[in-house]
C-alpha cells in the first residue's frame, strides 16, 4: 500500500491520528492511551498486517518524551511509523511485548535508558544496566555523571 | 622380591615421566600440524623440551582448593587417576619376556581396572563444588559406564579366538600373523568398535563431553590448578597410552614382528627389529590415529554419545562376538 | 528394509567421518601450508602497508623545519581530543608577531588512528606512520610531543 | 539480580554462562535454569560492554561519529559505517560518486566473507571442532591484508566518509580481490569436506534451535538466523543501497528453521557474495572517490532512518537531527540485541550441549549487542 491508502486505512481504524509525511515514511501520532488497542489493530487487520516491529526507541526532548515505533509488514513490504508523546515527569505507555515479541527487550532497553514505565509488561527489570541504577536514566538529557562521562 | 618391586615401581613412575613429555609434546605437534600451525618451537631443539618447561610452571604453580570444597575428596581424586594408571601398567608386555606380571586372567584384570578411572572423575567432580564440575563429572560417569560394554564385548572377541585371557599367550598366538590379517571382518568390526569405544572411555575429543570446553569450561576439573591438575592430564595421556597399547596387544600382535606367511627372508628381516620397537611403534601408531580423530572431529552431545553406544556400537559389538564364536568353533581363521 | 537402511546409515557416516579425516590428514604431512608467522623473529623482513596506521606524526625535513601553522584543524576533528596544540606568538626577523605551535600534544593512548586528523591537515604537515609497538612501561610515555626542540615551520607555508 | 542464583524452589540447577565463558566470544552472560541437561529458561544479562555509544555519539560531529561504529559490530565495521555514511548523505542529499559506491559494495562484501568466516571457524570450535578456526582465520588473513593496505587498518577501518570513501583504492586492490577469489573457491569446499558434511556436525546441527518464521518475524531476528526461517528479509534485495540493484545475486532462503539451516545459509550467502565481488571488481568506474563536501556537515531538521544488511542482519540507524552539526539523538538498531532475544524461545527444552550450537549460529557479537 502507499502512503495514501494506507492513510485513509488508518483514518478508519484511528479517526484521531494525525499524520506527518515529512519524513521518508508516513507519520502517525497517536495518544498513549490509544496505542494498545490502535497497535493490535495494525498487527491483525489483514491489509495492513504490520508483522514486523524493525525499531522501537525513545527521543528525550527535554519537556516531553517521545515514543518511535518503526513498523513493517513482510507481507505487502509497506513501512510507517508511529509516534507517541509522554509526559516526561511520568512518562507510562501500555506495552506491544505481546504482539510483537521483539518489543521486550527494547522496551527493557527504553524503561532503563529513559525512565519510561511500560504498562502491563511481562519482565519489565534492568537490561543492560547494573543493579542498583534505577531511576537514574543514562540517555535521559539531563542526566549527569562526573565520574563516567568524560566531557571533551 | 622387594628390591624387584623399588625397580619396577621406579621403572614405572620413569615411564610415566617419560610418556607425559613425550605424548605431551606429540600432541601438540600433530594439533599444529593439522592446524596449519608450526607448534611449540621455542623450548630446546625444535621445541622438543617445551612439555618440560610446562611441568616445570606446573610444579611451582600454587595448588588451590576451592573453599566450598571437600578438601579430602578434592586433594585425593587425582591420585586415584595416578594408581589407576599405574595398575593398569603391570600386564602390559613392552617388549618380549619384559611385562611387570604374566598374570593368567590378563585381559580381565584390565577391563576391571580400567572402570575405576571413573571415580576419581566422579569424586573430582563431586568435590569441587562447583556445579559445571558436577555436571563434567556425571556425563563421564555415564559415558565410561556404557562405553566399557562394547570396548569390553569387543576385547572378548580377541579372547574368544585365542581361548586365553592371559596377555602372553595372546601375543604368542599372533606370531604367524595378527589378529586384524588372519581375524577377518568380525576383528577389523572389533578393533573399529574397540578404537571408538577407548576414545569415548579416556574423554577424548570427539567424546570429551566431561571436560567440554565450550559448554562446561573444564568440566570436572574446572577447579583444579598446578601440580593436581597435571596428575589429571598426566593421568588422562597415560591411560590413551595405556588403552593404545592393549589395542596394540590385541589385535596388532603387540611386540610380535610382522611376517607373511613363508616369505623366510622378509621374516628374518623384520624379526632383527627389536620388539619394543615393534611395541612402541604400533602403540604409537594407534595413539596417533586417537589424536587425529581429536583434531578433525566436532563433539557429540550427551544423547547422541549415548544413542552411538546403545543404538550402534552395542549392538553391532554383540553380532559381532556371536559371529566371532561361531568362527572360532568353526576355525574359519588363518 | 530396516537392516539395509542401517547398514547404510552407518557406513554413510563412517565416510563423511573419513572425508573429514583426509583433509585433516593432508594438512598433516603438507607442512608447506603452515602459514604460521614467526613475529619477533621476522622483525627485521616485515613491511607493513604503506597506509598502516599506525600513529601521528610530524613530518619533519633535513632543516628541522616542520609544516604545521597552528591552526588546530585537526584538534577540532579529533573525536577523543586525542591532539592538543598548544602555541605561541614568534618574532619574525622584521619584528612582526607571527602565531607558531609552542607543543603538539598527541596522546597515543586516546588515539583510534581514525585518520579524520590526516585528512583535516591543510598543509599536510602531519601523517600516520607504520609504526605498530607502542607498547610502554608507563602510561605517561604515550602522551608525546610531535615537534622536535627547535623545529620551526617551513618557510613559505601559511 | 544474584540471588537467584544457585537452585530455585523447584530444585532446577541455576548455573551462569558468562560473563567469563568459552562459549559467549565475549562478554555476555546468561543465566540459565537447567532440569539435568535440559534447559529450561534462558535468561540474558547484558550490559558488560556497554559503552553508550548513542549517547556518545550526541557530542560528536556527523564526520566523527561514523568511526565509532566500527566498534559496534567489528566484524561488519564497513557495513556499520556504510550505514552511518548513508544516513548523513540522505539528509545533506549528497550524491556519492558511482565510483565510491561501487568500491563500498565491494568492501562490504568482503566484509561479510571475514565476518562469516570468523563465525564459521568460532562457531566450529563451540561444536569442539577445533581446527576449522585455523583454516578460516588463513583465508580471513587475506582479506584483512586487502583491508589493511587500502584502508589502512584490519578491523576497524574508518574508510567510509560522508560523501564517498577516505581514500582511492591501493594500486594492486584489484589483482589482490582476484588472487582471493580464486583462493577461496578452492578452499570453500574444504570447509564442507571438514564441517558441513560430518555426520557429527549435521546431528548436533539439525533440528536444534528450532524458530519458526511467524517467531522469527515476531521477535525481529534478521540476517542470516531469520532467513535460516525462511524469512525474505535481505535489505540489499528488499530495500536496495549503493548499487545492490545494479548486481546479480540471490537471497539466500532456507526453511529448515534450525541451527543447520541458519548454517547452511551463511555458507551459501558466503558464495553470493563473492559473486557479487566477481561482477564489480573489473568494473569499478573511474572518477572521484569523493564528492565535494563543506568542511563542517550540517543536517536539516528533520528524521533520517538507513537500514542496511550487515553481516548479522538488519541495522538500522536513526538520527534525529535539530539542524546543528552533531546529531541530536541517534538510536543504532543492532541485529544482534533482537536475534539474542529469540534465544530463550529456541532454547528452552533443549540440551545444554545445543546452546552453544544455538549461540554460534545467531552469530552474536556482544559489542553489537550491548553498543
Amino acid at each position: 500500500m502507499n502512503n495514501e491508502e494506507l492513510k485513509t486505512k488508518i483514518t478508519e481504524l484511528l479517526p484521531s491520528a494525525i499524520f506527518d509525511e515529512t519524513g521518508e515514511w508516513l507519520n502517525i501520532n497517536v495518544e498513549p492511551g490509544d496505542w494498545l488497542s490502535f497497535a493490535g489493530k495494525l498487527r491483525n487487520e489483514e491489509s495492513l498486517f504490520f508483522d514486523y516491529l524493525f525499531c522501537l526507541t525513545c527521543i528525550d526532548w527535554k519537556t516531553h518524551l517521545t515514543m518511535v515505533y518503526h513498523l513493517s509488514s513482510t507481507k505487502f513490504r509497506h513501512n510507517i511509523v508511529v509516534k507517541s508523546t509522554l509526559d516526561s515527569n511520568k512518562p507510562e505507555i501500555e506495552t506491544v511485548s505481546h504482539i510483537w515479541q521483539t518489543a521486550n527487550f527494547h522496551e527493557r532497553e527504553v524503561y532503563e535508558m529513559f525512565g519510561v514505565n511500560f504498562l502491563n509488561h511481562p519482565d519489565l527489570r534492568l537490561l543492560i544496566l547494573p543493579d542498583g541504577w534505577e531511576g537514574k536514566n543514562p540517555m535521559l538529557k539531563n542526566f549527569e555523571d562526573p565520574i563516567n562521562m568524560i566531557k571533551l | 622380591m622387594i628390591i624387584e618391586m623399588v625397580i619396577a615401581g621406579i621403572a614405572v613412575i620413569g615411564l610415566f615421566a617419560a610418556l607425559g613429555l613425550v605424548l605431551v609434546i606429540m600432541e601438540r605437534r600433530v594439533a599444529a600440524w593439522i592446524q596449519i600451525r608450526l607448534g611449540p618451537n621455542r623450548v630446546g631443539p625444535k621445541g622438543m623440551l617445551q612439555s618440560l618447561a610446562d611441568t616445570v610452571k606446573l610444579l611451582v604453580k600454587e595448588g588451590m582448593t576451592p573453599n566450598g570444597a571437600d578438601k579430602f575428596l578434592f586433594n585425593f581424586a587425582p591420585f586415584i587417576a595416578m594408581m589407576v594408571a599405574m595398575l593398569l601398567m603391570a600386564p602390559i608386555a613392552f617388549a618380549k619376556d619384559f611385562q611387570l606380571w604374566d598374570m593368567n586372567i590378563g585381559v580381565l584384570y584390565i577391563t576391571a581396572i580400567s572402570s575405576i578411572m571413573v571415580i576419581s572423575i566422579l569424586m573430582a567432580g563431586w568435590a569441587s563444588n562447583n556445579k559445571y564440575s558436577l555436571m563434567g563429572a556425571m556425563r563421564s560417569g555415564a559415558q565410561i559406564v556404557s562405553y566399557e560394554l562394547s570396548a569390553g564385548l569387543s576385547i572378548l572377541t580377541i579372547v574368544v579366538f585365542t581361548g586365553s585371557l592371559n596377555i602372553t599367550d595372546i601375543i604368542t598366538a599372533q606370531a604367524d600373523g595378527w589378529w586384524i590379517f588372519k581375524g577377518h571382518i568380525p576383528v577389523i568390526i572389533s578393533f573399529v568398535i574397540f578404537i571408538i569405544a577407548v576414545t569415548a572411555e579416556t574423554n577424548r575429543a570427539p567424546f570429551d563431553l566431561a571436560e567440554a570446553e565450550s559448554e562446561l569450561t573444564a568440566g570436572f576439573h574446572t577447579e583444579y590448578s598446578g601440580m593436581k591438575f597435571a596428575l589429571f592430564f598426566l593421568a588422562e595421556y597415560i591411560n590413551v597410552f595405556i588403552v593404545c597399547a592393549i589395542g596394540a596387544t590385541l589385535f596388532l600382535g603387540g611386540w610380535m614382528p610382522f611376517h607373511i606367511g613363508h616369505w623366510e627372508a622378509f621374516n628374518q628381516v623384520m624379526d632383527y627389529i627389536p620388539s619394543s620397537i615393534w611395541f612402541f611403534g604400533k602403540t604409537f601408531f594407534l595413539i596417533f590415529v586417537i589424536m587425529w580423530f581429536r583434531w578433525t572431529f566436532p563433539r557429540l552431545r550427551i544423547d547422541q554419545l549415548l544413542n552411538l553406544e546403545w543404538k550402534y556400537l552395542l549392538p553391532i559389538s554383540m553380532f559381532n562376538l556371536l559371529l566371532a564364536t561361531a568362527m572360532a568353533i568353526l576355525g574359519w581363521h588363518f | 528394509m530396516f537392516i539395509v537402511k542401517y547398514i547404510k546409515e552407518v557406513l554413510s557416516a563412517i565416510r563423511s567421518l573419513l572425508v573429514g579425516m583426509r583433509r585433516t590428514g593432508y594438512y598433516f604431512t603438507h607442512h608447506k601450508e603452515i602459514i604460521t608467522e614467526q613475529y619477533p623473529d621476522n622483525r627485521n623482513t616485515l613491511v607493513m602497508a604503506d597506509r598502516f596506521k599506525g600513529e601521528v606524526v610530524l613530518t619533519h625535513d633535513e632543516n628541522n623545519e616542520h609544516a604545521c601553522t597552528g591552526c588546530t584543524a585537526c584538534e577540532l576533528a579529533c573525536p577523543n581530543a586525542t591532539i592538543k596544540i598548544v602555541t605561541k606568538f614568534d618574532i619574525t626577523p622584521e619584528g612582526k608577531k607571527k602565531k607558531a605551535i609552542d607543543k603538539f600534544v598527541y596522546h597515543l593512548e586516546l588515539c583510534t588512528m581514525c585518520n579524520l586528523c590526516i585528512v583535516a591537515c591543510p598543509t599536510d604537515a602531519i601523517k600516520m606512520a607504520q609504526t605498530f609497538e607502542h607498547s610502554v612501561y608507563d602510561r605517561s610515555e604515550l602522551t608525546k610531543i610531535l615537534n622536535k626542540p627547535d623545529s620551526k615551520i617551513r618557510a613559505g607555508i601559511e | 539480580m544474584f540471588e537467584e542464583i544457585g537452585t530455585n524452589t523447584e530444585g532446577d540447577l541455576i548455573i551462569n554462562v558468562g560473563p567469563q565463558h568459552p562459549a559467549t566470544h565475549g562478554v555476555l552472560h546468561l543465566v540459565l535454569t537447567l532440569n539435568g541437561e535440559t534447559i529450561k529458561k534462558v535468561e540474558p544479562h547484558l550490559g558488560y560492554i556497554h559503552r553508550s555509544i548513542e549517547k556518545m555519539c550526541e557530542s560528536l560531529t556527523y564526520r566523527q561519529f561514523i568511526y565509532v561504529t566500527s566498534r559496534m559490530d567489528y566484524l561488519s565495521a564497513h557495513i556499520n559505517n556504510h550505514a552511518c555514511a548513508i544516513s548523513v548523505e540522505k539528509g545533506m542529499q549528497l550524491e556519492v560518486p558511482e565510483r565510491a559506491q561501487v568500491i563500498r559494495v565491494i568492501m562490504d562484501e568482503l566484509t561479510r566473507i571475514a565476518s562469516h568466516e570468523l563465525w564459521w571457524g568460532a562457531m566450529a570450535m563451540d561444536i569442539g571442532a577445533f581446527t576449522p578456526f585455523f583454516h578460516a582465520f588463513r583465508e580471513r588473513e587475506k582479506i584483512n591484508e586487502i583491508m589493511e593496505e587500502t584502508c589502512g587498518a584490519r578491523l576497524t577501518m574508518n574508510y567510509y566518509v560522508p560523501g564517498g570513501l577516505m581514500a582511492d583504492l591501493h594500486p594492486d586492490f584489484q589483482k589482490k580481490v582476484k588472487e582471493f577469489i580464486i583462493l577461496f573457491k578452492k578452499k570453500i569446499d574444504e570447509y564442507d569436506e571438514l564441517v558441513t558434511g560430518n555426520i557429527i556436525f549435521i546431528n548436533r546441527m539439525k533440528g536444534v534451535g528450532l524458530l519458526s518464521k511467524e517467531d522469527a518475524v515476531s521477535f525481529g531476528v534478521t540476517g542470516p538466523a531469520g532467513r535460516g526461517s525462511g524469512v525474505s528479509n535481505d535489505i540489499r534485495k528488499l530495500y536496495p543501497y549503493a548499487v545492490y540493484d545494479k548486481v546479480q545475486f540471490e537471497e539466500i532462503l532456507e526453511t529448515g528453521c534450525d541451527s543447520l539451516a541458519r548454517y547452511m545459509v551463511r555458507i551459501r550467502e558466503m558464495k553470493q557474495s563473492i559473486l557479487i565481488i566477481e561482477q564489480l571488481i573489473d568494473n569499478i568506474p573511474e572518477g572521484d572517490f569523493q564528492a565535494k563536501t563543506k568542511a563542517v556537515l550540517k543536517l536539516p531538521k528533520g528524521e533520517f532512518y538507513t537500514r542496511v544488511e550487515t553481516a548479522r542482519g538488519e541495522l538500522g540507524v536513526y538520527i534525529v537531527s535539530e539542524g546543528g552539526t552533531t546529531p541530536y539523538r541517534i538510536k543504532f538498531r543492532s541485529p544482534g540485541f533482537s536475534n539474542l532475544s529469540a534465544l530463550d524461545k529456541m532454547a528452552r527444552g533443549s540440551k545444554l550441549g545445543d546452546l552453544v550450537a544455538m549461540m554460534g549460529t545467531l552469530d552474536l557479537v556482544i559489542p553489537d549487542i550491548d553498543r
